[in-house]
């Protein structure tokens, strides 16, 4: 019996996915749980492990497909348990002494042998039908021929795949889905009024703001243009970035922090963190650094329910690192901040930023973030305006850190001009939750943090 | 087969107690205590000149349309004496002395027939219906009530008034049918003062009696001599002994005279003799139930002299606290009170309006 | 009401509430539909209910009991004669329906179906007209014609009501138990009944034209039957017809022509069961497009559409097999239909049970079909003498057997004489609607000892692999 | 929920105001033993008795007057008028004496009763069993006008009319007593008296109707969608008086046209004192003249005519085709 594996609902909406690649071939013995395919939804790219245990007798898809949650992707042969105890090659041959017998029986002759299974006069109901078709009525349970009905397909068309000729459920899914594959160029002919559905749901995706999307000009009047798809996690981005600027009212504070004594600190420890693992970044210490800050303020940590007239404060701080990969922008989360080491976090972020950029990382190790981290500066540049990853109410970004001269107190008090490092900070809020104030107050406390590792060791415990 | 005389549960009984001359039938006496007979005369008498003090302020144009009880106090008195408080009186509009003896104010009376809706405020813990003005519609009201005092089991009852005219309304047949088939302690009391307006009883109905008119509906009926304050309350003890025990309904039909005007606007000469006026004063209930008195050695004529000056002095009172109430009262804008519980917004945009114009008004006085 | 007349708008009108009516009523309601049952009863439940398959199967129940304390005498007990109390009898009938019928009742009401008592009669193809109810008009969207059957008066025999000949409605308020009864007919309703009223005591004969009884069931079926029949009546007379009956005050004189001496008799009740008519007058019909056929039944396809677009029918009246579990199916399917789901009546294996003693059941095809359609089969039986459980039961006489798809070896039809047939033949009907093969019922492990096991041993019969039968050489 | 007719809904309406309030009696011609010529009272003598069922002799006088004692009394009577078209016997009453006892006992007294009445045409009757008198009552000061339009508002409106501490004209179209189910909630519900509601939204024409005319409104509302492809509001009145001239007045200064319907004769009619509230509070924002589709200023005919007289769908769309056009 064959068996299709069809695109799991991947949660949280996702309902499509593209097909990066295909690890399989058909043919092969596959295990339960060994990995089939790659595909790259709005969220991430994630591995789509095998559900059974079995040959692969089709694939449905190839890559580049979109897929959609409930589409057949491959199919199985046979049932683990048959093919673990025989040896390969046997039911094959079971199969094949039973079809010749199938197939030797004309249709006249199974005419004469398939009666009206019913007692009753209802023979003057049955409609004439065409020819080729079996004739009288097709094994099958009542349930497959309500099916089939609901289905929209003939019983005596479908192939059998049961016992001498009993057609089954899924034989019948299949052979609709054949009619169906069939049938679509047809009926997704878009007609000249209404824009394509397609594309309809490609712009909602896109900008989900309820905005009316002004039409473009032809750009192919002033050169040459060349159109690319807009996908997966480029949609996702494009979705969720206009989702928050059209939802929340921005305001950034901008300051710059002295990570003079840090970067020391972090040089000394470097090599010990390493060979543990991790790698000890700034981003290490902007996290506990955060956490810190989130727990002395707790409305940075929340979200705003607008329907409930609520803040709703997160008595967790689970920290999203905004991760540059190939296909766009990725926000893998690091849970419990507050209750990890550095050196903890150093291995952990370092294995999740890795896995992210490999795009093995689980869609659920994108979910639940309370604050959000993004670090620019080992590209490069300054201060930058960054957007809030909604639902969340702030999102702190760090530029390069560059040596200043800056004017300093020095010890006995007076001013100097020293040589600093220093790192450009920009603190995004949500203002319908929080206020100016209450930014230079976080960044207050990051810089608390960051300039004097003393403190951060005070953080951590 | 056979023609057979329907022999009907009732008939027809005429009650007199005390004749013209202050004679008594000693057999039908009631037994009414000395203090309560005092108090009956005390409010016959104040009726009476109460009722001669307002015919005087209309004349005067101090107050407006009034319906005058002269010569129906028996036939009032008599028959609300027997009432508790929890009993119902509903009136028509010509028991001002009933009223008065139910609890009601001169000074209210006086007001609402100043044109004050608010003396016709009936205050809380009396049970009486305001003035019903549309003959005989009135009676059905107490038919309702009597009908609650029957659903909550009390035994209380309900005394509604009216006039031989009313006895040609159809509300006055539905009432008495409808007390009849549910057996409803009412008391219904015709006054038949011979007069509606200008139409005698004798072309009301060709009836020997109104009180013949129970009969037809299957509950007793009874014709008194209402001018006999003794003879309308032994009737309706009767009547009373019947609805409190759940016997039903009784018709009492007074029989008196209206020895004034139909209301102050009403002029009498057109259309009955002045004669037939003064063959009823010899009746006058007031002086027959003062021999009566007297004879029960209750009353003198020194103490009715005097309780005159202590109740025209009553009077007098009323009458200025009514004047001065008069003179407070009357803002246009109370008109919007009492119309509904809650006043609707088409109702509310009214009332901004007449107050708006009440202004203009002044102003334009006030300019011009 | 006094005044005016009031019309009602609804999704789906069904006319008539038996079983193929309230099922119908009932699905549409659940399928969200605005329904009303008309019935000129006081309740759903119609012919079945009231005057058909549960009344006659509580006095079955009867005489089923009866038959038991004889039986019991061979295992030794033994009973006193059994004294027959009627009134008692019939208030027990009566209220079992009124149980059944009281529960179709509250089922309605909780499923938002409105129960209007009244004759209902088409004025054109959307609305109808009651009498009898407050609600004077129905306009709807769509109706169902579930109006049933009656039993047939063609042989010209005329029913009075509370008259000594009787039809099966007439036989089942038992007035009295007649001395010497007449049965005509050798239909299921006929023996049935014949049955009830001999176990009660009557001298029983029954008449019937043709050869033999019970037509469309296996004679082999039958044979079991007829030798046990032939014991409880007082005669079975074959090719026999009734030329002359007259009806008096005490009795029935009957002149016969056929295999029965003497010729004329007399009896103190005559049953007559030849046979029902569908109902299809007085309902309009001819004021609507729906079509009757040349045997009187309405018309109606797969979908139980009629001719006229508005209008489905279910049930006796377009006939087939009358019998409540197919107007209950036919009923389902024209709910469904309606409120737009692909539904159809495609059923395989329709039971038909007769509750006589021994009962008589079958599914799918009968083998007689079979032959007569060319069909290539293999017939496999299971008497069951050498069945445990029969034998304890005092009941051997049974025999279950199979109707196989010689080719396939696919299980077609299924059929069984014998004590508890009616639970019986549950797991054929399953089988054959399944399109199961012979070898999945003959693998599939029946409980021991059960009558169940009989099928297992049919199937295994097929499959050579029978325990109690030795296997063909 | 269960589904109801309206005559259902208000038989459920009267049992549970009578479950929840031992003052609550009916009474009327044939409402006991009959439970009601149209079955409205169906059971409640069963379940209530006599004493809060009341049979009474046939006088409708007689039984508005009683009420109106029942409810000084303190009593709750829901009085039934067999037909509207008798009501005009106990119509003194009403006008006399329950619209203004609370006025005249300066606030002492009021009158809790609901006097409830059929109307209307559309179901073959005979003479005087087919007006729309709404009007004759509407113009009374003190009393409420209260006309549902269907199983569901039919339930919540009685159950509030038995509530109020006024008089309650309580209309029920014959037309729609069993003309349609409706999901009715076995909870108690209650709608506010003097509200309209808002039955259908739009933008082009308001619509305003009230009771039996509810349904070709709706259906003429639905045609014009679909045939021109215009959105009328359709406003249910509800309560005739106090009339809510909030939403309608609302609804014409966004469409800037309207069409009235009722069943009862034009002149005098509802239609008159909708429109002069329009042209008090929206008049600068009208685009056309306001249609009236209304029954005409004859008898209403008996029923071989009545089709021709009674608004319908058709009517209701050619008068606003023609205010659209203009």
């Amino acid at each position: 019996m064959s068996r299709s594996f069809k695109l799991p609902d991947l949660g949280e909406g996702i309902h499509e996915g593209e097909i990066i690649s295909i690890l399989v071939k058909v043919g092969d013995s596959v295990e339960e749980g060994a990995p089939i395919m790659e595909v790259e939804t709005d969220k991430a790219t994630v591995e789509i492990p095998s559900p059974f245990t079995g040959s692969i007798e089709a694939i449905k898809c190839e890559p580049g497909d979109i897929v959609h949650v409930g589409d057949a992707l491959v199919i199985f042969s046979g049932d683990g348990a048959e093919a673990e105890e025989a040896p390969a090659g046997k039911k094959p041959e079971k199969e094949a002494e039973r079809k010749p017998e199938e197939a030797e029986r004309k249709p006249a002759e199974t005419e004469e042998k398939k009666p009206e299974a019913k007692p009753e006069e209802k023979k003057e109901k049955v409609p004439a039908k065409a020819p080729e078709k079996r004739e009288g009525p097709v094994p099958a349970s009542p349930a497959t021929r309500r099916l089939a009905r609901e289905l929209g397909v003939d019983l005596r068309d479908i192939p059998a795949s049961g016992p001498e000729g009993l057609v089954t459920a899924e034989d019948v899914r299949s052979f609709a889905e054949g009619v169906k594959a069939k049938e679509k160029p047809a009926v997704t002919e878009p007609t000249e009024k209404e824009a394509p559905a397609e594309e309809r749901e490609v712009s909602l995706a896109l900008s989900p703001t309820g905005v009316a999307i002004p039409e473009l000009p032809d750009f192919a009047k002033w050169g040459e243009v060349e159109r690319i798809p807009v996908r997966s996690i480029r949609k996702a981005t494009a979705r969720q970035m206009a989702l928050a600027w059209s939802q929340i009212p921005h305001v950034t504070s901008h300051d710059s922090i002295d990570v003079t004594k840090l970067e020391a600190f972090r040089q000394k420890h470097k090599a010990e963190v390493e060979a543990k693992g991790g790698k000890l970044s700034v981003t290490v210490f902007a996290l506990k650094a955060a956490a810190t800050a989130l727990r002395a303020f707790p409305n940075f940590n929340a979200t705003l329910d607008v329907k409930a007239g609520e803040i709703v404060r997160k008595k967790y701080y689970h920290i999203g690192v905004a991760a540059q990969t190939g296909e766009g922008l990725v926000v893998p989360v690091i849970r419990d901040v507050d209750r990890k080491s550095v050196i903890e976090l150093s291995i952990e972020l370092t294995e999740l930023v890795e896995r992210t950029r490999n795009r093995k990382v689980l869609i659920d190790e994108m979910r639940g973030g309370t604050f959000t981290i993004t670090n620019v500066g080992p590209l490069g540049g300054g201060h930058f305006n960054p957007i809030i990853n909604y639902p969340e109410v702030a999102i702190m970004g760090m530029g390069q850190a560059r040596m200043q001269a800056v004017v300093i107190n020095n010890d006995e008090g007076a001013h100097e001009i020293a040589p600093r490092l220093m790192m450009p900070i920009s603190l995004t809020i949500d203002h319908r939750v929080l206020d100016g104030a209450d930014a230079i107050a976080f960044v207050n406390k990051v810089k608390e943090v960051l300039q004097d590792p003393d403190e951060l060791l005070m953080a951590m415990v | 087969m056979p023609r057979t005389e329907i022999e009907l549960p009732y008939h027809i009984d005429y009650i007199s107690v005390l004749d013209e001359n202050g004679e008594l039938d000693k057999g039908l006496e009631p037994d009414i205590p000395d203090d309560e007979l005092l108090k009956i005369h005390r409010y016959m008498f104040l009726g009476r000149l109460f009722d001669a003090q307002i015919l005087s302020l209309q004349r005067q144009g101090r107050i407006g349309t009034f319906a005058p009880t002269k010569g129906q106090e028996a036939s009032q008195l008599g028959a609300v004496s027997i009432m508790r408080d929890s009993d119902w009186f509903v009136p028509s509009f010509r028991e001002a002395v009933a009223f008065l003896w139910r609890g009601a104010t001169m000074e209210g009376i006086l007001l609402a027939y100043a044109g004050f809706s608010e003396g016709n405020k009936i205050p809380e813990g009396q049970n009486n219906l305001p003035v019903a003005v549309p003959v005989g519609s009135q009676t059905l009201h107490a038919v309702g009530i009597a009908y609650g005092m029957k659903y909550r089991k009390k035994d209380d009852l309900a005394m509604v008034f009216f006039g031989d005219g009313a006895t040609s309304e159809g509300d006055f047949h539905e009432a008495l049918n409808f007390a009849g088939v549910f057996q409803l302690p009412v008391i219904f009391v015709c006054q038949n003062n011979h007069w509606a307006i200008s139409v005698p009883r004798k072309n009301q109905t060709r009836a020997q009696t109104l009180a013949q008119k129970a009969l037809a509906y299957g509950i007793p009926g009874v014709q008194v001599d209402g001018n006999d304050a003794l003879a309308v309350r032994v009737a309706a003890q009767e009547a009373e002994k019947r609805a409190r025990s759940g016997e039903g309904p009784t018709l009492i039909e007074c029989v008196t005279y209206r020895m004034s005007v139909h209301t102050t606007a009403d002029d009498p000469k057109r259309y009955r003799t002045d004669e037939e006026v003064g063959e009823w004063a010899k009746r006058d209930p007031l002086e027959r139930f003062q021999k009566y008195l007297k004879t029960k050695k209750l009353l003198t004529d020194k103490k009715i002299a005097s309780l005159e000056e202590e109740l025209k002095a009553e009077i007098q009172e009323s009458v200025k606290a009514a004047e001065k109430k008069m003179k407070e009262l009357g803002d246009p804008m109370d008109m919007f009170s009492h119309v509904m519980a809650d006043t609707p917004p088409a109702l509310e945009a009214q009332k901004e309006e007449l107050a708006r114009d009440l202004k203009d008004s002044a102003r334009e006085a006030d300019n011009g | 009401m006094v005044m005016g007349e009031f019309t009602q708008e609804t999704d789906v009108a069904v006319i008539g509430g038996g079983p193929g009516g309230y099922a119908a009523a009932f699905r549409a309601a659940d399928l969200g539909l605005d329904v009303i049952l008309i019935d000129d009863g006081p309740r759903p439940g119609g012919v079945c209910l009231f005057r058909g398959c549960i009344p006659s199967k509580a006095f079955l129940h009867i005489s089923e009991l009866l038959h038991d304390t004889k039986i019991a005498k061979n295992m030794g007990l033994t009973f006193e004669k059994p004294s027959i109390d009627l009134d008692a009898l019939r208030k027990w009938k009566n209220s079992v329906v009124d149980r059944l019928t009281n529960g179709l009742m509250k089922l309605s009401e909780r499923r938002g179906v409105q129960f209007i008592q009244a004759r209902a009669r088409f004025e054109d193809s959307g609305t109808i007209r009651l009498q009898g109810s407050d609600v004077t008009h129905i306009k709807f969207k769509h109706a169902i014609l579930a109006s049933g059957s009656r039993p047939s008066t063609k042989r010209g025999i005329d029913f009075k009501e509370g008259g000594r000949v009787m039809d099966s409605t007439g036989a089942l308020d038992i007035p009295e138990i007649p001395k010497r009864l007449l049965v005509v007919g050798g239909g299921y309703i006929a023996l049935e009944l014949g049955s009830v009223y001999a176990s009660l005591g009557s001298e029983t004969h029954v008449i019937v034209r043709s050869e033999r009884l019970l037509r469309g069931a296996d004679l082999d079926l039958v044979r079991p039957l007829q030798k046990k029949l032939e014991g409880l009546f007082a005669g079975i007379h074959f090719h026999t017809e009734i030329t002359e009956l007259k009806e008096q005050n005490d009795k029935v004189e009957v002149t016969f022509d056929g295999e029965i001496e003497p010729k004329s008799q007399s009896f103190d009740r005559v049953l007559v069961a030849v046979g029902r008519e569908p109902n299809t007058e007085d309902l309009g019909l001819e004021n609507t497009k729906v079509k009757i056929n040349k045997r009187g039944f309405v018309e109606a396809d797969d979908q139980q559409k009629t001719a006229d677009e508005k209008i489905y029918a279910i049930g006796d009246v377009v006939g087939g097999a009358m019998l409540a579990h197919k107007a209950m199916k036919e009923g389902k399917v024209a709910a469904e239909v309606i409120a737009g789901k692909p539904s159809e009546y495609d059923v395989r294996a329709l039971p038909a049970v007769v509750y006589t003693d021994p009962q008589v059941a079958w599914t799918g095809l009968t083998e007689e079909k079979a032959r007569e359609d060319g069909v290539e089969i293999k017939v496999t039986r299971f008497p069951w003498k050498f069945a445990g459980r029969a034998i304890t039961m005092e009941a051997p006489e049974g025999m279950t057997k199979m109707i196989i798809e010689a080719s396939s070896g696919r299980l077609l039809g299924m059929g069984i004489v014998g004590r508890d047939a009616e639970t019986l033949i549950a797991e054929g009907t399953l089988a054959v609607e399944m399109g199961a093969l012979a070898e999945d019922v003959g693998l599939t492990v029946h409980a021991h000892p059960t009558l169940s096991e009989t099928e297992g041993e049919a199937a295994e019969v097929f499959l050579g692999s029978s325990t109690h039968i030795l296997p063909k050489t | 929920m269960a589904k109801m007719t309206m005559v259902q809904a208000l038989n459920l309406a009267l049992r549970q105001q009578m479950e929840k309030d031992d003052s609550v009696v009916i009474l009327g011609e044939d409402v006991g033993r009959d439970g009601g010529v149209f079955r409205v009272t169906d059971e409640l003598l069963d379940k209530f008795g006599p004493e809060r069922v009341i049979d009474t002799p046939l006088a409708e006088s007689g039984i508005a007057g009683m009420s109106i004692g029942m409810a000084v009394y303190g009593l709750k009577p829901v009085c039934e008028i067999q037909f509207s078209g008798f009501s005009y016997f106990s119509f003194h009453q009403i006008e006399s004496h329950a619209s203004r006892m609370r006025w005249r006992s300066q606030g002492r007294f009021t009158v809790p009763m609901v006097l409830r009445c059929p109307y209307g045409g559309g179901v073959r009757a005979l003479e005087h069993h087919s007006e729309s008198r709404e009007a004759f009552y509407a113009h009374i000061p003190g009393l409420k006008m209260v006309i549902p339009s269907g199983p569901r508002n039919a339930r919540a409106l009685l159950a509030s009319a038995i509530q109020d501490p006024d008089p309650v004209i309580f209309f029920e179209g014959k037309a729609l007593y069993r003309a349609f189910r409706e999901e009715v909630p076995e909870e108690e519900e209650t709608l506010p008296l003097g509200k309209s509601h808002l039955a259908r939204e739009g933008k082009d024409l308001t619509m305003i109707s009230y009771g039996a005319m509810m349904r070709p409104t709706m259906e003429a509302a639905e045609i014009l969608k679909e045939k021109d492809g215009v959105e009328a509001e359709v406003i249910d009145l509800m309560t005739i008086s106090p009339l809510d001239d909030e939403l309608f007045t609302k609804s014409v200064k966004k469409t800037g046209r309207a069409v009235i319907v009722h069943e009862a004769p034009r002149s005098f009619g509802a239609g008159a004192e909708i429109i002069s509230r329009i042209m008090e509070k929206s008049f600068f924002y009208l685009e056309a003249p306001i249609a009236r589709v209304t029954g005409y200023d004859v008898v209403i005919p008996l029923f071989a005519r009545e089709n021709a007289y009674l608004p319908d769908a058709q009517r209701i769309t050619r008068a606003a085709r023609r205010i659209l056009s203009s």
